[in-house]
């Protein structure tokens, strides 16, 4: 079941990322995704970045071709959609410690907003290559979420990966949980500092996805699919799968390390 | 309690039900996922000589509950990558049928070759992939081909050959004759049914390739009509496939002449827990028919006629 | 309001939705309510040189809302007892496509002339039976049997030939291709899809004649697949046929190449309403998307490619 | 949508004429009908003779190969069956003349118990070839329905037609609506004579059936299916039909005389 839609809006976020919002009324919640479609070019999974009523949205960063050209769409363009796929994080968290490293903080932003309006706290420990790639470093403060920020350039706040602000943050604050969606070796660093201090972590991944349905195969993730099975996976899982900040597999199936 | 243990082509199963090539087998531990929930084997993807990715995305469409279309396009990590995967798989202790597709009868026999020396059970030909340009039935489509290749096989291994038929043909039991003549064990039918779906506001066909196979509950009579038929005319075991999502379809396929089964979209739709839920119902329905053994039932329906 | 209506090989179409042939067929009485009810044309049942009882029951089996399966086995009251239906459908007005089947290529010539005599618009010659043993695809299923046939009516009558083609094939456009060669005016496609049930308590097929046609809903795509490729390779107009239930199908198969549509199975679901609703339906897709004429749309998703 | 059951119940209801029941769960109405297939024979379309609850039932008459083979079914045996299909008749009438010929009773005798159940009057005028062959005599009267019988051979009650007892009935007593079921000939005449008084009648007709979903056209009756548009149809639908009494189909789909 596929549904065809024009864009409604486009928003540049960054000068890498750009959310597209357009009417999409299957239900979804914080951590599920679509695929979305871009006609004459490739089916890519883009997690929902907002998810209530009807007007859903995506944040896509440019990675290869296709977010490209996601990029270059323009509200009134035909997009495609289907889902929500996948599962979604556990909004019980009080005090919730939430680690974004790229665009990983799309995933993030609508369960924050969850928890935050459900009377918990929020810490985010945003990361990006510079300044201006933070992603919804303004929507978090808006949320009413603490935003701590971290850039390889050293161009805002702490000069380095943002696994340095979240080491420094679970050594001075009592967390819950720990959500984290980016880069995988940032994931796996992040589970082990989340791990030492015994706090939970939930991590968003990504694999190569074709069907997203569990049939493929394609997201393939030691026992799991990332599809069906994820693409939030809990502390104890992700401990459990040997892939995880190894190696993904490539669109033939093949295994390739990080 | 009945008895759902079949013996396929020497192969002992403890119940008619096999994880359908295409679904989960680009991955070890997917293949060895399928087996632990109670698959009695599991068939992998269908792999090549070189690494292929498919094609682009889309690759699949859904019509819901009753069906399904594909256009994967055979990615796999090709056979100099898989032996890994295959290790896993078996060390699951799951009889593994390792699925082959090539684009000529003496690649075929190669590639055969080297999936046998990684211990897999039986061998699965896929001469009816109805959506890939240069192989499934490009290369698989007529009686000669389908003859030719299964002895080039045949010639080349000491396991069993299982030679996978188009349901896209006039007459299907002309190509089990064709494997049966060139030394199968077997035959399983069908793969998908060759079908496109086209997106009116985009004007274009939904998938990337533009044709795709149909797959689901709504190729079940397809299927079974191709056992049906096949039946009939070869006496080499019979493996159903297509749509079956009950216990009570699978005694369909078993009684319209298939000895053993294999299951694709129910288990992507339901996850593993199909194998043991399929089990339970076929076991009960047997039960309930008073039938003994599963094998007993094989092909019953051809009696009444 | 976008335009709907059509030329087919000649023949003006008020819509493209015309009775598929074997629903209601067998009566003048039903042909001409179908036209009332807004069909823009009627195709008779497939009628033979002599009466046919056809199968006996049970002829159908339904799959609830995605399909059925049939195989009434061509029961037509024959060309003799004939002449007194298409009398009553032409006087409602409607155009008449008269439906024909035969053993050989000189049994559809003498009745197609004589179907000629009674005044329909245009044959259709029925080359894809899927069920009735010496007819359909038994003498229709190969490029040189289609080419003969059609070449030998093509002959014989001045009025538009079109040529019913099988999905149960390799290769519909092979088919279609030798219709064309054939001279025939336009190719139809498809008929139903070979299929089988077989009832577990009873150990037998459900259909008396058990093997049967699929139709309806889980046809489309495999009707569409072979609308695709067909276009792809002739030049002569598309007639679509296969599941069509709604304005959006109507279109997903204009797009994918045809230039007209055959409705059957949702006719005898929903009634002779479905005529009016269907061209309502696609009525308002059109002008939702900016398609003036329907004919600007035959076609259109190959140029997508 | 098929479902194979067992009989459990063969009653023998006439010499030529038995009932079966069997459980059977879809809801139906009276004047609708099932096909009942006879595995290893043909399938035959079958008026519900009961139509409450659970176990359903159908009576029928030795006519030709397949119901005669159904006759020899006993409980344990397996039957196909699939419908109900048809429409109903309308179980208004308040004072209700029932006119009954041959196995026409099977269809009539649940529509006059919810008619008599509902507080209306029913008089029904039973006609069969002899005294024994007089289906559902007595479930007539049991139900609290005036029973006035007419036999060919007059073994019991008016000697001839049963048209004879509808003639005097219409005559001697006002009705609502007349229902009626057997011969085609005789409905015809049944019609005529409520015409005559202007009574509004419903009669259950009987074509070659082989789809019963309204697909095929072998049932068709004028502009109608039988199947789907029929069984029952009004006073103002039989005389718009040419076919009525005058001819039938055959499975060829031949015009027969009657
Ligand atoms: C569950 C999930 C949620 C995601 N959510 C977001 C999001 O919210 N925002 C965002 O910017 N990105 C998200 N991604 C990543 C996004 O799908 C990829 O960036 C995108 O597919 C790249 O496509 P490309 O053609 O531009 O890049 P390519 O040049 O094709 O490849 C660049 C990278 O993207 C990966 N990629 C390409 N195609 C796919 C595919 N079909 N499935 C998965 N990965 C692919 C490649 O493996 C490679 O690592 C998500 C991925 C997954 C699996
Ligand atoms: C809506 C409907 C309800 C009926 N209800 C009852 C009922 O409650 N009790 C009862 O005894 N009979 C009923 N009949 C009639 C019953 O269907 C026929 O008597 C039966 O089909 C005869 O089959 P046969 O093989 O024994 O006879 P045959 O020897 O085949 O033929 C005898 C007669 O039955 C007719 N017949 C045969 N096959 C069919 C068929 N598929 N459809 C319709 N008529 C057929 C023939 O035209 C012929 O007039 C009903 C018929 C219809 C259409
Ligand atoms: C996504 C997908 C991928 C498939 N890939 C293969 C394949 O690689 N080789 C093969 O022989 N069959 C393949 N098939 C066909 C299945 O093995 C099976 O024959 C078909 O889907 C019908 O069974 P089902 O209805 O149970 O799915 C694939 C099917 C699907 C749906
Ligand atoms: C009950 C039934 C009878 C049919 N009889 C004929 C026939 O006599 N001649 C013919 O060419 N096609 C016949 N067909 C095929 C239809 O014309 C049509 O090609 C097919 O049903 C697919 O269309 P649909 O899905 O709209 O029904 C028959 C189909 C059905 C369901
Ligand atoms: S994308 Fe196909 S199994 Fe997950
Ligand atoms: S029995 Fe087929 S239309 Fe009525």
């Amino acid at each position: 079941m596929r549904t065809v839609v024009r864009v409604v809006e486009r928003i540049e976020e960054t000068p890498s990322t750009v959310t597209l919002r357009f009417p999409y009324a299957p239900a979804a919640e914080p951590g599920q995704f679509v695929m979305l479609w871009i006609p004459g070019d490739d089916e890519i999974p883009m997690s929902l970045s907002y998810v209530e009523g009807d007007r859903k949205g995506v944040t896509v960063k440019a990675m290869g071709a296709t977010s490209r050209h996601v990029l270059t769409i323009a509200p009134g363009d035909w997009i495609g959609l289907r889902g929500p796929y996948g599962n979604r994080f556990d909004l019980a968290p009080r005090r919730l410690l939430i680690v974004a490293g790229g665009s990983g903080a799309a995933v993030l932003a609508p369960g924050a907003e969850r928890v935050v309006a459900g009377g918990g706290s929020v810490v985010v420990a945003l990361g990006a290559t510079r300044a201006p790639e933070l992603l919804f470093r303004q929507r978090f403060a808006e949320m009413g979420a603490r935003v701590e920020v971290a850039t390889d350039d050293a161009s805002a706040g702490f000069a380095g990966y943002v696994t340095g602000v979240a080491e420094r943050l679970l050594a001075e604050e009592p967390f819950d949980a720990v959500w984290t969606c980016g880069p995988e070796v940032m994931m796996r660093k992040v589970l082990a500092l989340a791990d030492a201090r015994g706090v939970p972590t939930f991590g968003s991944t990504e694999r190569h996805m074709k069907c997203a349905i569990g049939m493929c195969d394609a997201c393939a993730f030691g026992p799991f699919h990332v599809c069906t099975d994820g693409p939030v996976f809990s502390s104890g899982q992700l401990r459990s799968v040997p892939d995880f900040g190894v190696f993904h597999r490539d669109a033939a199936g093949r295994r390739v390390r990080f | 309690m009945a008895e759902l243990g079949v013996e396929l082509a020497g192969v002992r199963l403890r119940n008619p039900f096999l994880l359908a090539s295409g679904i989960w087998g680009e991955s070890g531990a997917s293949l060895a996922g399928a087996y632990r929930a109670g698959a009695a084997g599991v068939i992998t993807k269908s792999i090549g000589a070189a690494p292929r990715e498919g094609f682009p995305n889309p690759t699949i469409e859904s019509y819901g509950s009753w069906g399904m279309l594909n256009a994967m396009g055979l990615p796999n990590p090709g056979i100099d990558d898989y032996p890994k995967e295959v290790e896993i798989a078996l060390a699951s202790g799951a009889p593994v049928i390792g699925s082959v597709f090539a684009g000529s009868a003496e690649e075929f026999g190669r590639l055969a070759e080297r999936m046998a020396a990684l211990g897999v059970v039986a061998l699965e030909l896929n001469l009816s992939c109805p959506h890939a340009e240069g192989f499934g039935t490009e290369v698989g489509g007529t009686p000669p081909e389908v003859e030719r290749i299964v002895r080039e096989v045949v010639d080349r291994v000491r396991i069993p050959v299982i030679a996978k038929i188009t349901p896209n043909t006039t007459d299907a039991p002309a190509l089990a004759l064709a494997a049966e003549r060139g030394g199968a064990a077997a035959v399983s039918a069908i793969n998908t049914v060759r079908a496109l779906a086209v997106d009116v506001r985009l004007r274009r066909p939904v998938l990337a390739h533009g044709l795709g196979g149909l797959s689901g509950p709504a190729v079940k009579p397809v299927g079974l009509a191709c056992v049906w038929q096949i039946f009939e005319r070869v006496r080499i075991p019979i493996v159903g496939v297509g749509g079956i999502s009950t216990g009570e379809d699978a005694l369909e396929y078993v009684m319209a002449g298939a000895r053993a089964l294999e299951v694709g979209t129910a288990v992507a739709v339901e996850g593993a827990g199909a194998f043991g839920r399929l089990a339970r119902e076929l076991s009960a329905l047997l039960d309930e028919l008073g039938i003994a053994r599963l094998a007993d039932a094989v092909g019953v329906a051809h009696a009444a006629r």
